[in-house]
């Protein structure tokens, strides 16, 4: 019965593939995410049972049986579900649910122009790749399933194929993680000579050697850092990111640069145990440099989904500050609450981040536009989606009582207590992100939802239901995980302790003393329920409508009023130009070296169809997977 | 005055068809179609600097219009009018905005208000009239009658703001907290840069100077004219009975002389404690403003107990004026000017502890000394930018001739010193004051013959608060004058806004707006509608309340 | 626990009553009396949003619902983060790291009016709305760094501790006084008024705000000035407090408490409001280059702190 | 100086401005307040109408009830005290009365009875300042005075006709 549940989402997502191998163009859509939806619904009800069944049931594990080349050679690959991978599925599955719901809705403005049933297949895949990612307990399924969603992740960043501005970035995007992995392959290539079986239960307790340890810290950091778009290793998302179609770059942003982190926690923590302090510092620094500058540069944007994707460079900054600098306490009870607050932002950055790119995809969806030059005063038009974004937006800046607080709360609060001096200046520099990161929303919302719009809006109104569905989804649960934020973060701690084997004794005085803040963000939740009521009851009904105060001018104020989101803020970036200098050593002496060659490829490859890519990019696989089942025959 | 005419043939030569020397200035009359080469010739040859476009209905003298372009020669001390006629079928002459900035306005008011076509000019917009007055319909003709209110209609000029598409736009005014008088300035920003702006005047229309023509007799227009503006009336009312005294070759008895320039300089004194508050209020810092005007109190008593009124003295007439000072009126004088130059001193010297005032007041609101010539600044703006330009020295009226005092220049160009020339202008004016009371001669203050010849022309410059304010006079019958134009300082000096505010950061453009310290209603005396509404605007006797209330 | 909560309440509603008096206090004893100005009798502020509140409410066309629910929910919030002050030096809420929520309350407070402002559509409450949010960033770094100093020092986030547990070194010193500065560029009082400055951008965010709206708006703005204002008492001048009173017996100690910290707190803000009357108003670059040059406090507050003094 | 030179200078010089309404405000001699008729004196000669700038005053004649109106309406004066100047009688003072704001307009209405022409009947001037001429011209010729100026010039013209038809 267990076997089956591990495997039942694999099943059903084979389902979706089939759908959308056999049916044509848009009647595969349907069928397909409508499985994967199920599917994620699948998986979250697994990871709720895993994380919730107590500790003493062994974990669950199953065989996979996958034929591979000539029929002769037979490989069986283990998958288990133990707490850690559990979490990130149930974060995989409640970004899946969303995104696939949305995109019931969404993709159908590609049809006609794309392949739909191409979408589908691709997107199922895609979604299958993950979730073999963090279900695999071989190192050859896990490079495969890896290999797998880089492609697919490809697929769909290039999903629009005429526009030039996507192939570029998949590319982009494609050589960089191939860059990445390849560190990964290799890293795990020497693992596996050095213990001699594929399997990660073989890797568990292997003692190293200092040195090796350093090589695989170095492997790992960099492999991993890419995929997850860390500073200096991050300029391939931002142009990635916001290319896709929204509800993809939601899955891409909000979770598949998560696999990353789940990667290196698998990795470097669970199974090998490399010391823990220098690791924990390396990725604290760049943790926080990320989000200072993934942050400052998502200040300036004019891009709206450009602007998200800067912001999941900076949140994941967040994120792997949290859990460097817990690694760095590692023994210290606060070490464990900073790393849970770590996969806690995860959770959160997975739910508002997606929420975001949903809400700029039904604007784009309606209005066609994601220029925050022109777009404008569209709160009037589309309520919903009004409501929903800007609730992302307040719990992305980590204001309560919405999810992304909690878990800032906790990075911040564990930091700063912790006595450690460059953890509470990481600390103080994190309450300085967030503010930025507040305000660069509030550009956001004032130039899609808010203020003087530059095109007319004419018989503009609210998404589709499917998409509404998938939105207030998302919102509700930033309510949620943020007033009963220590429900996902008994899990987080659990999961944690379970990658530590540490107690939860002493954490378990902090969810006593949380009880006060408890109380104290239900009293807010009043406060502002009130206050909404009573200023929508009252205070509308005595409201008169007037035209906007245009300084007694006659004619009505020219078209062009405002501000134009390019110059918001420009007097910060000129006065605290240090952290956009810093942009500017970064390119001059890491990224453009590394970049230039990426894009001498792009600019030779230009010319031809994208299919060209395709085909270096399959070839490229079946090489990896070649050596690897040589590998694994010699051995 | 004879130099002056030789100097004239010698640059124009035979040009000119006819020449005719008026007190303070000489007037040339040359063909239309020379018109452009004369002009350059002033101001490249003669160093020229423009100061108002007058265009007369003269057709009741000599069957023609007329256009009259005065320009300043300072160093020579004089005017120079240059008329051309035009043909009364339809009247039209070449621009020479084109040569002077300065003349766009002046040139665009002619069209408006005469319709003489202006050919080839870079701006041809309505400037004055309202969006919606009726097309071929000119106030200032004579066959329209002072109370016709002509019915707004679509068809006629309409104002058509000029902007370019990328530029995003902030309305500033008609009603805005800066503004206390209604304007509308459209600045053009790039973040918290103004990259331009687009000026809409002129929604403040009394007409007065119809209402003179047509209505009111030699010795009431004083009253009226003290009402063009709500701070400096008396120059106003100065400017017209010397330019009627200049027609007319009327000898004004020296004491009205000295109690005019009294009077004048304690306008001066009370208009830029004024500004002073006003600029501090601008900048946020209304301890300043306050204190301004706790000082600025005194001089307005002053100003009661010479003249018997706060505001709109009313002591002027053609040929003198109407109200003596006695001994000890002159005695509370000294005694308050004494105390109120000590305040204003510990005032002046405490405002430059406060940094943050200081460093936006330097830099900001640029006026290079070219610009400043070419649209014929005035006032504290010229001299701020290095101009040396003050009537009171350039062409001397009234008592200036006999008593010495210095004009403060200054080259920052900015508005640091613009402030700074009226900080100083005040102590010069206390000391001015002094010397005049010293001086006062006895004697009458009213000429005894105030007899006014008919169709005679009258010009004469007084220098208010804010610049040189001008009027023009050519006498008519029945004690009424023929035409009366009136240009307040203002008028030269907001077009130079353009200037000034280009590159400004935003925080700044209500100083800069403020350092010219324009006078709207001084400027927008003219016509009979009011541009916004459409609707009549009855003459505001209170402007000094409205300014006051701030 | 239940009288504790009470009397919080009841704590909280005092101090919600005098914010306006404090206010009107400010105007009349010390703005008008520097400008030598008769000034509006105390009660004024009060005064004013009785009108306020009698008057109709106009909602531009162009506004959405937000609009509305800003300024209440502004409100609302700033009255919510009042109940995190220890008042007592004790508070039954307290709980570890409030200080932190304490100001991402603050942020979420003028997020929302500057929101409800944007929502109106006028173009200079978006020009203001992205001065106000420039000197947010600057002034949270410079909030940041010193409560850095504070969690090193005290090791603890819990505005009871800190206030009652008395740390005196060169660095603490050094940060309290980075929070007066930061309360008086929170305070929104020139030189810092640059978001609503009324000659430039016509009270900018606030611009078509009227009637009830503007009155909550405006109580929501006091509230946070005060707020600001007596979280420099309860940090910087608690511990001392808490000396003085620890001679006192327990039954009276909380509400000396209670009244030594109004007291300091009145007196801070009107301090606070004397410096703004003699100060004129920054223009934005300046005000940002300012925040920016003090921020060398917090700084050197914080490697002393991490040097040990 | 520091910044507190302004402390130091608004405790020095205290509070300046008034609670007006309820303080009373010196304004110094001679300055211009509202014009006093003194109906008394008035002649109704019409020249303080003419000089009057903004038509505060006014001069009609009521013919049918044969009297002389010399209107004045507050609103519309500004104070110039022309009036007073040109009064030949002196019927006008000009008073410090500032504080004119009153619920109704206020006016002024002096009325004086004119006199009929003895030979057309048509009313010309008011008796008083027909008074007021005889004593400046003294023993003139008293048969003219009450004729109206037309019927004047008629008579004197007709004076210089002979009943013959030739001039004198």
């Amino acid at each position: 019965m267990i076997t089956s549940d591990v495997l039942l989402p694999i099943y059903l997502l084979i389902i979706g593939l089939i759908f959308a191998l056999i049916l044509r163009d848009s009647k595969a859509l349907d069928p397909a995410l409508f499985i994967s939806s199920v599917a994620s619904v699948t998986m979250i009800l697994l990871a709720i049972q895993t994380l919730t069944s107590d500790l003493t049931i062994p974990k669950i594990t199953t065989e996979l049986q996958i034929l591979l080349g000539t029929s002769n050679l037979l490989k069986t690959f283990t998958l288990s579900l133990d707490e850690l991978s559990a979490f990130f599925i149930l974060t995989l599955g409640i970004v899946g649910l969303a995104s696939s719901i949305y995109g019931i809705a969404y993709i159908k403005r590609y049809l006609g122009v794309e392949s739909l049933s191409f979408y589908s297949l691709a997107y199922t895949l895609f979604l299958l790749s993950m979730y073999l990612v963090l279900v695999s307990n071989d190192v050859v399924l896990f490079i495969i399933s890896w290999e797998l969603m880089a492609i697919t992740a490809f697929f769909l960043i290039a999903f629009e194929r005429t526009s030039e501005v996507a192939r570029r970035a998949a590319l982009k995007y494609l050589l960089m993680s191939y860059s990445g992995s390849g560190l990964i392959i290799m890293s795990l290539l020497i693992l596996y000579l050095l213990s001699g079986s594929t399997s990660f239960t073989s890797l568990k307790g292997l003692n190293l050697d200092v040195t090796t340890q350093y090589l695989l810290m170095l492997l790992f950091t960099v492999g991993f850092g890419i995929k997850a778009a860390l500073v200096p290793m991050h300029n391939w998302l931002p142009d990635a990111h916001p290319e896709a179609p929204s509800n993809v770059s939601a899955l891409l942003s909000g979770f598949m640069i998560k696999t990353a982190v789940y990667g290196i926690l698998r990795f470097t923590v669970s199974l090998l145990r490399l010391n823990y302090y220098v690791l924990g510092f390396v990725l604290a620094s760049l943790g926080i440099i990320s989000a200072i500058y993934g942050t400052s540069m998502a200040l300036l944007q004019t891009d709206s989904k450009k602007l998200m994707a800067y912001h999941s460079v900076g949140q994941i900054g967040y994120i792997f500050l949290g859990i460097g600098g817990g690694l760095m306490l590692y023994p210290n009870t606060l070490g464990i609450i900073a790393v849970s607050a770590g996969l806690f932002h995860v959770l959160n950055h997975a739910v508002f981040k997606s929420l975001l790119f949903l809400t700029a995809g039904s604007v784009i969806y309606r209005v066609g536009s994601r220029d925050l030059n022109i777009l404008g005063g569209l709160a009037r038009y589309m309520p919903i989606t009004f409501i929903s974004g800007s609730i992302a937006s307040l719990s992305i800046s980590g204001i309560p009582p919405l999810n992304g607080f909690a878990s800032k709360w906790l990075i911040i609060l564990s930091l700063l207590l912790s006595n450690h001096p460059i953890l509470v200046i990481y600390a103080s520099l994190a309450i300085f992100v967030s503010a930025l990161t507040a305000s660069s929303f509030v550009k956001y919302l004032s130039r899609t939802y808010l203020s003087n719009p530059i095109k007319s809006l004419s018989n503009i109104r609210d998404v589709p239901l499917p998409m509404i569905i998938a939105q207030l989804f998302l919102s509700f649960l930033c309510v949620l995980l943020g007033v009963f934020f220590y429900v996902p973060l008994n899990l987080t701690l659990r999961t944690v302790s379970n990658i530590f084997i540490a107690d939860l004794t002493s954490v378990n005085i902090l969810i006593t003393k949380v009880f006060n803040i408890l109380t104290f963000l239900m009293l807010l939740l009043v406060m502002i329920i009130i206050s909404l009521v009573v200023s929508i009851y009252t205070l509308r009904r005595r409201a008169r409508v007037v035209p906007l105060w245009t300084f007694g001018t006659r004619d009505s104020l020219p078209t062009k009023l405002g501000l134009s989101a390019t110059s918001y803020y420009t007097e910060f970036e000129h006065t605290y130009s240090f952290s956009y200098k810093f942009r500017l050593y970064v390119y001059r002496f890491i990224i453009d070296p590394l970049t230039s060659k990426f894009m001498k490829f792009v600019r030779t490859y230009d010319s031809v169809d994208t299919y060209l890519y395709v085909m270096l990019v399959v070839v490229d696989i079946f090489l990896t997977v070649l050596v690897l089942i040589v590998l694994t025959m010699v051995v | 005055m004879v130099d002056v005419v030789k100097l004239l043939y010698d640059v124009l030569g035979v040009r000119i068809l006819r020449h005719e020397v008026i007190k303070g200035g000489v007037i040339i009359d040359v063909k239309p179609e020379d018109l452009g080469d004369v002009v350059r010739g002033i101001t490249e040859g003669l160093g020229g600097i423009y100061t108002v476009v007058v265009g007369v209905d003269a057709r009741g003298i000599d069957g023609k219009y007329h256009n009259i372009y005065v320009f300043s020669l300072d160093n020579l001390k004089t005017y120079i009018l240059i008329r051309v006629r035009l043909s009364p079928e339809d009247p039209k002459v070449e621009s020479i905005t084109p040569i002077v900035k300065g003349a766009n306005w002046g040139e665009r008011e002619v069209k408006d208000l005469l319709g003489i076509n202006v050919l080839g000019h870079p701006d041809p917009r309505t400037l004055i009239l309202p969006d919606d007055w009726p097309s071929n319909t000119y106030p200032l003709r004579k066959e329209f009658n002072y109370y016709v209110r002509p019915k707004p209609s679509n068809l006629g000029s309409s104002y058509v703001p000029k902007r370019s598409e990328e530029v995003v736009a902030l309305p500033y005014g008609p009603y805005h907290p800066l503004l206390h008088e209604p304007e509308y300035f459209e600045l053009h920003i790039k973040g918290e840069t103004v990259v331009d702006v687009e000026y809409r005047g002129f929604h403040v229309h009394r007409g007065i100077e119809k209402l003179g023509e047509s209505r009111l007799t030699y010795n009431q227009i004083p009253f009226v004219a003290e009402r063009i503006c709500g701070i400096c009336g008396f120059v106003h009312s100065v400017c017209y009975c010397q330019a009627v005294e200049n027609a007319a070759g009327i000898e004004v008895p020296e004491r009205a002389l000295y109690i005019r320039s009294l009077v004048l300089e304690v306008e001066r004194i009370h208009s830029h404690l004024l500004w002073l508050g006003v600029a501090c209020h601008v900048l946020g810092f209304d301890t300043g403003f306050m204190h301004a005007w706790r000082i600025r109190e005194p001089v307005m008593y002053l100003a009661e107990l010479l003249t018997g009124s706060r505001k709109t003295y009313g002591i002027n007439l053609v040929g003198g004026v109407r109200r003596d000072v006695n001994k000890d009126s002159i005695e509370k004088v000294v005694k308050i000017l004494k105390n109120v130059k000590e305040e204003y001193d510990y005032f002046v010297r405490s405002l430059t502890s406060v940094k943050e005032v200081i460093k936006r007041l330097e830099g900001s609101g640029i006026l290079p000394k070219s610009e400043a010539i070419s649209y014929g600044v005035l006032g504290p703006v010229a001299r701020g930018s290095g101009l040396k330009r003050d009537v009171r020295i350039d062409h001397p009226y009234a008592a200036y001739k006999d008593v010495s005092f210095k004009v403060p220049i200054y080259s920052g160009c900015d508005n640091m010193s613009r402030l700074m020339i009226r900080v100083e202008e005040v102590y010069e004016s206390i000391s001015i004051i002094d010397q005049l009371i010293d001086k006062l001669p006895s004697g009458p203050i009213m000429s005894e013959d105030v007899e006014v010849p008919e169709f005679k022309e009258g010009f004469s410059g007084v220098e208010a608060p804010r610049g040189e304010d001008v009027h023009y006079v050519i006498t008519g019958r029945f004690s009424k004058v023929y035409r009366w134009k009136v240009r307040a300082p203002s008028y030269n000096n907001i077009p130079a806004l353009k200037v000034m505010l280009h590159e400004c950061p935003l925080s700044d453009a209500p100083l800069t707006i403020a350092s010219i310290d324009p006078c709207f209603s001084c400027t927008d005396r003219l016509v009979v509608v009011d541009v916004v509404s459409g609707k009549k605007f009855k003459v505001d006797f209170r402007t000094l309340a409205r300014r006051g209330r701030l | 626990m239940i009288g504790q909560y009470l009397s919080l309440v009841i704590m909280v509603l005092i101090i919600t009553v005098l914010i306006p008096v404090l206010d009107g206090i400010e105007r009349k004893f010390i703005r008008a009396r520097i400008q030598s100005r008769v000034g509006p009798p105390i009660l004024q502020t009060y005064y004013d949003l009785i009108k306020l509140f009698r008057k109709e409410l106009l909602v531009p066309s162009t506004a959405s619902k937000l609009f509305i629910i800003a300024p209440m929910l502004s409100f609302s919030t700033s009255v919510a983060a009042l109940f995190i002050i220890p008042y007592t030096l004790s508070n039954p809420l307290s709980f570890e790291g409030d200080l932190i929520l304490f100001i991402y309350l603050l942020i979420f407070s003028s997020i929302t009016a500057l929101l409800g402002g944007l929502s109106s559509g006028n173009p200079f409450a978006e020009v203001s709305s992205s001065r106000e949010l420039s000197l947010l960033m600057a002034s949270e770094l410079l909030l940041g760094l010193s409560i850095a100093v504070i969690a090193l020092k005290h090791s603890s986030l819990s505005l009871s501790k800190i206030s009652s547990t008395p740390v005196i070194t060169p660095s603490t010193v050094l940060a309290y006084i980075t929070l007066l500065y930061y309360a008086f560029i929170k305070s929104a009082r020139t030189p810092y008024d640059i978001a609503e400055a009324e000659p430039e951008i016509a009270s900018g965010y606030l611009i078509e705000y009227s009637g009830p709206l503007l009155a909550f708006a405006i109580l929501g703005n006091l509230v946070r000035r005060y707020l600001t204002t007596s979280f420099f008492v309860i940090v910087s001048l608690g511990p001392l407090i808490s000396l003085i009173t620890s001679v006192i017996p327990t039954p009276i100690k909380g509400l000396t408490n209670y009244v030594l910290i109004l007291i300091l707190s009145m007196l801070t803000y009107l301090v606070l409001g004397t410096a703004s009357v003699i100060h004129g108003r920054y223009r934005v670059i300046h005000a940002l280059d300012s925040v920016k040059k003090y921020t060398c406090i917090p700084i050197i507050a914080l490697t002393l702190a991490i040097v040990g003094l | 100086m520091s910044r507190l030179s302004w402390i130091k200078k608004a405790l020095e010089v205290g509070v300046v401005t008034r609670k007006y309404p309820f303080e009373h405000v010196e304004i110094p001699e001679g300055s211009r307040g509202l014009p006093e008729f003194d109906s008394s004196k008035c002649i109704g000669c019409s020249a303080c109408a003419n000089v009057c700038t903004p038509d505060a005053i006014r001069v009609i004649d009521d013919l049918n009830e044969g009297v002389r109106r010399v209107e004045y309406f507050v609103g519309r004066c500004i104070f110039c005290g022309r009036c007073a100047e040109v009064c030949p009688v002196s019927a006008i003072k000009i008073t410090k009365e500032f504080e004119l704001a009153y619920k109704d307009e206020v006016k002024f209405i002096i009325e004086l009875k004119l006199v009929k022409c003895s030979n057309c009947g048509k009313s010309f001037t008011t008796t008083r300042h027909l008074n007021y001429v005889l004593g400046k011209v003294g023993e003139g010729i008293p048969e003219l005075i009450t004729l109206c100026p037309d019927c004047r010039r008629k008579l004197t013209i007709n004076s210089f006709i002979t009943p013959g038809g030739g001039i004198v």
